[in-house]
């Protein structure tokens, strides 16, 4: 029986990976009706650019300061559980932003880059037939992919996690802090996507602008706005899945997505692609039934298996487990 | 002019007509036809290729022999030597590509000192994204349209494997391919690999086990690749009957964790883990096992034998013993220092291990090269190869014991070394003395 | 009101205004009659910034609105009913109806207008959580109605509301039709195949063929007009 | 394909129309680059732009004789025939031959996809299986290599009606990543322990016999003045030229192979899609519901169309066996066999079998070209896959129904009408915009100094792949742009 809680631990620990990844690819299909392919890389490279902000701080480029004195003006090093929020000073004497700050940070540039993608190159390939969208996202991964391989190289760096002490004990299993953390931020994030859709007039005219953008115009949204907006929370929630993936993976390489963007996809069609709840349980899903195919049928069925189940679901349930039937039109 | 279905119909009829049908209804007669045909080009180019040169060694020192080899030039002038490689640049095997850039800017400095034997070395590194069905293609484009002379480190099993048969059919010198296949020690005289084999390098990890071990469990974690599964296969060879195998577990090369199989292992009663795995996916079991609060001990292949995988594992690395064959850029041995140096002077901000082998192996092209000297052809190169460049005490300034190849032994490195990493020196601590040449572990 | 001059409009290669002039004074009902193909469903887009006119102006109070984005149109609160209603089939009604509302900021006046619009349509009320798809085809344009009357209009264009629905329907529709414009006092710009319901209701009319006005008239001269009684009204 | 409507007057006769730019420019630079063009000076910008410049008068040239589109058919059904001659080794013989054997997958694809509106990502399983089929029989059974490929056609003949069934319950996404998991776990299984006997596992299988010109042919082709041998052994004694002659006569034979076989395949794509088959099929993908109403079996022909496709994708698999002599499970990666031909459909064109040869050709030396230019410095070449993505995006939004569909819609470009168009936009916009604009530009020049090398790549890129973005200035593309905030209002013409 411990096995089986060990397995389970795991199961959902890789889980919560995927499902963080699966929520931003749910965003992104009730936002915009577009599967997108480049979701993972577009989280890899905002997560390096989060890992660029958190290497040590070098103040030399600030005239007549000298490092001391600006860490002084700076010296507010607030904690909770251990995590500097703001700026950390490092064993080595290095002084480095906070935990927070480089997660604020880096959202919020994501957020930029969601928004100036779809102005960009999603903008002008719209209207036009939903294929060649799925294309432009295509073009979108091989060029994110390249760009990252170019700056960064292949060789993995490590990312800094959050919480790097032990496991926590539960008793009949161990879940590793950062597990832990990414399962809350993921739970947390599929009830505020839940909310942002389904409670809040933004998250209704988003969905509106998706299901009928003429229609919507005559409500009075911008739904070129919308579209944006769609674009800039996904590129944001993948980026944050991006930073929770990095550390568990040990480091990040422009390949960080690849062994996740599938497995999110499978996920977020087994939960069905326009549901929050079915992203995160057909992450855990997924994670849980590889470890479990591991540990009782064998390790070289654990992908099989998986996906062989993922096909036979769909068969039952063409639109996953939680996703609402689609509509066929005249 | 009107183009009615029939005329297309027609043109489309005449063409199906003549070429493919004949084409395929003879196509069976060309069993027998084959059997002759292909003997008979083989044994042009064996003409050409060994041009007499066994008779004639009687005379002259191999070493004087060379220069009257006569053989195949193509990709050669008196100026420059056209040599082609391949690497993934892409996807999860590009890690490999810093050897290739490493080994550039060694030849870099090379041709800067005027090149060997009057020749520019020049390097086409092509694409294949660690793809076999790729490789066949870029390896045609090197040979067939980039005309190069050899190929040289060439990355990777499953991407040499499906190539082998044409390089060796179109007789281009593979040489020191970057795999630790065993295949390539007996492929014939124009193929050799550079690194100890995997399963050569599994034996030595299994003896290691089975003297420190004795009588424990353990378990086995591989990669499902030929990578892996030579490592398996060379651990259960030196461990023999000394430790009792509780399971062996497999992952693919795109796994995101792998934890949820060492946890199978150990809760299984494994003490002791053996991997043959990539350095981010082992760093990331080892993190989170140690999470889990359980407590391994780790054999590793030395793929993973690196101060980089250390800080990977943030820490989760000590005490984990691997194999290794050349030193890691943490070793404070000054001619590795003075290595690093050079790879910190070209740009390079953090050398690795990848950097320390493509120095090893670029120190042994370049050895084979000179030997060869001015009458560089296939024929010459083969034969420096394994009469004159590497019989004697030659030895990389990197490793420890001399390089020998001779017609019968096509295993460039076989020395090879037991470390363990100590997480507090931030160094792997082995000894110098203790190295075991692999030669007695030979099949 | 509303001031449609010289407009010309085409989709692609062809033509399908050549050159519309109306106008819609304030407080009345204006409707649009003409046969399939005339342009007038192209009028309305035009009106409410779904198509760019390639000539021409539309002025609302006297200022232009045409080449405006559709949204800031509705911002104008002009709002357009479409053809074949549009409603967003996947959502409830209550979200289809406060969608209506997207543009207005004031929460106790939303309030106020859903209850006035679950007043006008009672079967509305009580579908309210339901699915908008799953709505009958007179429910779904009474839906449509409601949703743009929820952004409190001044000019309601409506187009085609009767299309395909049962005449008994159809006349419910139309009662509130006018109780909205009287008790209300939104004008409306009716665009409608049955001329004879459409004329009932209306103050003034226009015709159209092929992208022309070909007749403006008072309604009620209008359908004593020998052409349109014998074209539009068939007797 | 006769052009009608009213042909262009005047000065516009002179301008090539973008999609006809673009394939002209690629055809040049073909030429450019297989006959001793030089990619790695410095200078291949500037070498572009004179291709560039030849395409536009070679453009007009073709645009003035020839106002047919069936000519064109003609020129490159004689271009391909003479391929291996135009071929400057056997290297580039075997990649036409490729093109050949892809441009089958891609018409399977285009019944599924482009007619049927189904999409399938895992076509790359159907090509493995019959690849896999056809080595087992040969490699384990001993079988002659022409049976064993016919048995394994018909075997993914059948798998694919089976791979319909749950075609017929799945919509959209959720029909692709069904396929996507199909095509993961193909390689898989050919990896698991108990099967490795017969599918050779992680070692994969390799063909030690490729069929040879039989005697005949073979001698035809060796022929001193019908076989090629490459520049550098023109000289070579006489055994290596008889070595290279025959290497020349091995891969003409097996280009002729697939030439024969593509040639049918494409015969019978085109004749399809004018079938009543072809009909339903689109009735199938525009209006499903109505077409059920009219009586078409939507069932049967959605299970059909994965039928036919996988029957081109088991053609196309045996036959890619037979050329590259080896398959592995790594070979059938997701990208490869399954994603990357479904984006060079679409590029090439969909619902159109000339969409599908394009999309083969660009599939196959598309990386070649961007090898080529990406090769000018040792850093550049990593970003080959951001010259991949470029041209994906560029064509997708210039060109949305893809190279083949521009090119039979050559007269609804107009260039008065963008001129016109680009004027009217530029008016529209305020001051304020246009200094935002401004400090965008500014920001990239900055960028650009600080890693130059992006301008480059980045401006070579577009040349060559969008050479009308590159002189119709950059107008076209920031034309698309809409303003700050809010979608370009439709403007007369846009079909809502």
């Amino acid at each position: 029986m411990e096995t089986f809680f060990d397995q389970l631990a795991i199961g959902a620990s890789t889980g919560a990976l995927y499902a963080l990844l699966a929520l931003a690819l749910v965003f992104i299909f009730r936002a915009t009706d577009i599967v997108n392919f480049a979701q993972g890389e577009m989280a890899m490279f905002n997560t390096y650019i989060g890992w660029s902000i958190s290497r040590p701080l070098s103040f030399s480029w600030i005239p007549f300061l000298s490092i001391e004195r600006h860490i002084n003006i700076l010296n507010w090093h607030p904690e909770v559980f251990g995590i500097p929020l703001f700026l950390g000073s490092e064993s080595d004497g290095s002084t480095r932003l906070g935990y927070l700050l480089i997660v604020i940070g880096t959202v919020a540039i994501a957020f930029v880059m969601g928004g100036l993608i779809e102005r960009l190159i999603i903008r002008p390939s719209e209207g036009k037939n939903l294929l060649n969208a799925v294309i432009v996202t295509l073009g979108i991964f091989a060029i994110v992919n390249s760009i990252a391989n170019w700056r960064y190289g292949p060789v993995p760096q490590n990312y800094p996690a959050p919480f790097k002490g032990n496991a926590v004990d539960f008793g009949l299993f161990k879940l590793g802090q950062h597990s832990l953390f990414a399962l809350i931020v993921g739970v947390a994030m599929m009830f505020a996507i839940y909310v942002f859709f389904q409670r809040t007039k933004l998250g209704l005219a988003v969905r509106a602008a998706a299901l009928n953008p003429q229609a919507s115009e005559l409500m009075g949204i911008n739904t070129g706005q919308m579209l944006t907006l769609g674009w800039s929370l996904a590129a944001a929630i993948g980026c944050l899945a991006g930073m929770l993936v990095a550390p568990s993976v040990a480091g990040i390489s422009p390949n960080l997505m690849l062994g996740v963007l599938l497995y999110a996809f499978a996920a977020a069609v087994l939960g069905g692609l326009d549901s929050a709840l079915g992203a995160v349980v057909g992450g855990l899903a997924v994670g849980i039934g590889q470890t479990m195919v591991v540990q009782y049928i064998g390790s070289e069925w654990s992908d099989i298996v998986a996906f062989g189940l993922i096909i036979g679901i769909l068969m039952v349930k063409p639109t996953g487990i939680f996703g609402s039937p689609v509509v066929k039109k005249v | 002019m009107k183009w009615h279905r029939k005329t297309w119909m027609l043109a489309l009829l005449a063409i199906i007509a003549v070429l493919p049908v004949l084409g395929i209804a003879c196509g069976d007669d060309d069993d027998e036809g084959d059997e002759g045909g292909t003997p008979a080009t083989t044994a042009t180019t064996a003409a050409t290729t060994a041009g007499g040169s066994p008779t004639k060694a009687a005379t002259k020192s191999p070493a004087d022999e060379i220069a009257n080899i006569k053989g195949d030039t193509t990709g050669v002038t008196d100026k420059e030597v056209k040599i082609g490689s391949y690497y993934a640049k892409t996807g999860p095997a590009a890690v490999y590509n810093d050897i290739q850039l490493a080994w550039n800017m060694y030849f870099d400095e090379v041709n800067k000192k005027g090149g060997i034997a009057g020749r520019q070395i020049k390097f086409i590194v092509e694409d294949d994204g660690y793809n076999p069905s790729n490789t066949v293609n870029v390896v045609k484009k090197l040979v067939e349209q980039d005309q190069v002379f050899m190929l040289f480190n060439a990355l990777g099993t499953p991407t040499g494997m499906a190539v082998l048969e044409y390089v060796k059919a179109q007789g281009v010198p593979s040489l020191f391919i970057a795999s630790g296949a065993s295949k390539w020690a007996n492929s014939g005289p124009t193929i050799i690999g550079i690194q100890p084999d995997y399963v050569t390098e599994g034996t030595v990890l299994g003896k290691e086990m089975a003297e420190k071990q004795k009588g424990k469990k353990y378990g086995i974690l591989y990669q499902n690749d030929d990578f892996g599964k030579d490592g398996r296969e060379g651990l259960k060879k030196g461990v023999g009957t000394a430790l009792t195998l509780v399971g062996e577990e497999t992952y693919e090369a795109n796994a995101a964790d792998i934890t949820s199989q060492a946890l199978k292992l150990i809760n299984a009663g494994a003490e002791v883990i053996a991997t043959y795995a990539t350095p981010a996916q082992f760093a990331g079991v080892l993190k989170s096992v140690k999470a889990q609060g359980k407590t391994v001990t780790w054999y590793s292949s030395s793929v993973t034998a690196s101060g980089s995988t250390a800080k990977l594992a943030e820490g989760a690395m000590d005490g984990v013993i691997t194999a290794g064959y050349a030193p890691d850029p943490t070793d404070p041995d000054p001619d590795v220092q003075k290595v690093v140096k050079f790879f910190k002077d070209h740009g390079v901000a953090n050398p690795t291990a990848f950097h320390i082998v493509a120095w090893v192996f670029a120190e042994h092209l370049e050895r084979l090269l000179t030997v060869t000297g001015k009458n560089l052809n296939r024929s010459s190169l083969i034969y420096a190869m394994e009469n004159v460049a590497f019989q004697g005490d030659w030895t990389s300034t990197l490793l420890y014991k001399p390089t020998i190849i001779t017609k019968d032994d096509h295993r460039p490195i076989e020395a090879m070394f037991i470390q363990k990493w100590n997480q507090a020196a931030g160094k792997f601590d082995f000894d110098v003395s203790k190295i075991i040449d692999s030669e007695t572990t030979k099949r | 009101m509303l001031e449609v001059k010289n407009i010309r409009a085409a989709y692609g290669p062809v033509t399908a205004l050549h050159d519309i002039s109306l106008s819609v004074p304030e407080g009345q009902i204006v409707t649009v009659l003409g046969a399939n193909g005339a342009g007038k469903s192209t009028t309305l887009r035009v009106i409410s910034g779904l198509l760019r006119p390639s000539a021409g102006t539309v002025l609302f109070e006297g200022r232009p609105i045409h080449g405006k984005p559709a949204d800031w149109i509705v911002r104008q609160r002009i709002c357009h009913v479409p053809e074949g209603r549009q409603i967003f089939a996947t959502l409830t009604v209550e979200a289809n109806l406060s969608l209506g509302a997207y543009t207005r900021r004031d929460k106790p006046g939303i309030k106020a207008d859903l209850q006035r619009v679950f007043d006008y349509f009672p079967r509305l009320a009580e579908r309210r959580n339901q699915v908008a798809g799953t709505l009958s085809g007179g429910e779904q344009q009474m839906l449509a109605i409601g949703r743009a009357l929820m952004a409190r209009p001044r000019l309601l264009l409506l187009d085609e509301p009767s299309l395909g629905l049962a005449p008994l329907v159809v006349r419910d529709i139309f009662k509130i039709i006018r109780t909205i414009n009287e008790e209300d006092r939104v004008t409306i710009l009716l665009i409608e195949q049955d001329a004879k319901l459409a004329l009932s209701v209306a103050s003034y009319g226009y015709v159209l063929e092929t992208g022309r006005v070909v007749v403006n008239e008072p309604a009620a001269d209008l359908a004593r007009n020998e052409t349109v009684r014998k074209s539009y009204l068939g007797y | 394909m006769k052009m009608t409507g009213n042909y262009r007057q005047g000065i516009e006769r002179f301008i090539p129309s973008p999609a006809e730019a673009v394939v002209l420019a690629t055809l040049l630079f073909f030429t450019w680059y297989l006959y001793g063009g030089t990619g790695n000076d410095v200078f291949a910008g500037l070498s572009t732009f004179i291709v560039v410049a030849i395409a536009w008068v070679l453009g007009v040239a073709i645009r003035v004789a020839l106002n047919d589109m069936r000519w064109w058919l003609l020129v490159i059904a004689l271009l391909l025939v003479m391929a291996p001659w135009l071929a400057l080794n056997t290297f580039q013989i075997a990649v036409m031959t490729e093109v050949l054997v892809f441009s089958l997958l891609l018409h399977g694809l285009n019944v599924v996809t482009g007619l049927t509106g189904q999409m399938s990502l895992g076509h790359g399983a159907l090509v493995g299986l019959s690849a896999y089929a056809v080595a087992i029989l040969v490699d384990h059974w001993d079988w002659p290599l022409l049976p064993a490929m016919a048995a394994a056609v018909a075997l993914t003949f059948a798998f694919g009606f089976a791979l319909g069934i749950p075609a017929l319950r799945l919509a959209g996404p959720y029909l692709a990543i069904a396929t996507v998991a199909a095509a993961l776990v193909f390689p898989l299984v050919l990896k698991l322990d108990s099967v490795q006997d017969y599918t050779g596992g992680v070692q994969g299988l390799r063909l030690h016999k490729q069929p040879q010109p039989p005697g005949f042919i073979g001698g035809f082709l060796e022929n001193e003045s019908i076989a090629k041998i490459p520049e550098q052994k023109k000289f070579a004694p006489e055994e290596v030229q008889v070595k290279e002659r025959q290497k020349f006569a091995q891969a003409t034979y097996l280009y002729f192979l697939c030439f024969g076989v593509a040639a049918i395949g494409t015969f019978a794509a085109w004749n399809l899609q004018r079938s009543r088959f072809g009909r339903a099929f689109i009735a199938v993908r525009d209006a499903e519901v109505a077409a059920t109403s009219m009586g078409v079996n939507t069932a049967l022909y959605k299970v059909t169309a994965f039928g036919i496709s996988a029957l081109y994708a088991g053609i196309a698999g045996a036959l890619l066996y037979m050329v590259v002599a080896f398959v592995a499970p790594e070979s059938f990666d997701l990208f490869n066999l399954s994603i990357n031909p479904i984006a060079y459909l679409v590029i090439g064109g969909l619902a159109a079998p000339g969409g599908a040869m394009v999309g083969a050709f660009g599939y196959k030396w598309g990386p070649e070209v961007i090898k080529k230019i990406a090769r000018t410095d040792t850093d550049f070449d990593k970003l080959q896959g951001a010259l991949t993505g470029l041209m994906l995006i560029v064509v997708m939004t210039r060109m949305p129904q893809g190279v083949w569909g521009s090119l039979t819609r050559l007269n609804s470009f107009s260039w008065k009408a963008l001129i016109n168009e680009t004027k009217a936009w530029v008016l529209s916009r305020t001051i304020a915009y246009w200094l935002a604009i401004a400090l965008g530009v500014a920001v990239v020049i900055a960028i650009g100094a600080w890693f130059a090398p992006v301008w480059g790549v980045f401006a070579a890129g577009l040349l060559v792949v969008a050479p009308q973005d590159a002189w119709a200035g950059v107008f076209l593309w920031l034309r698309s742009l809409p303003a700050i905030g809010r979608r370009r209002a439709p403007a007369p013409g846009d079909a809502r």
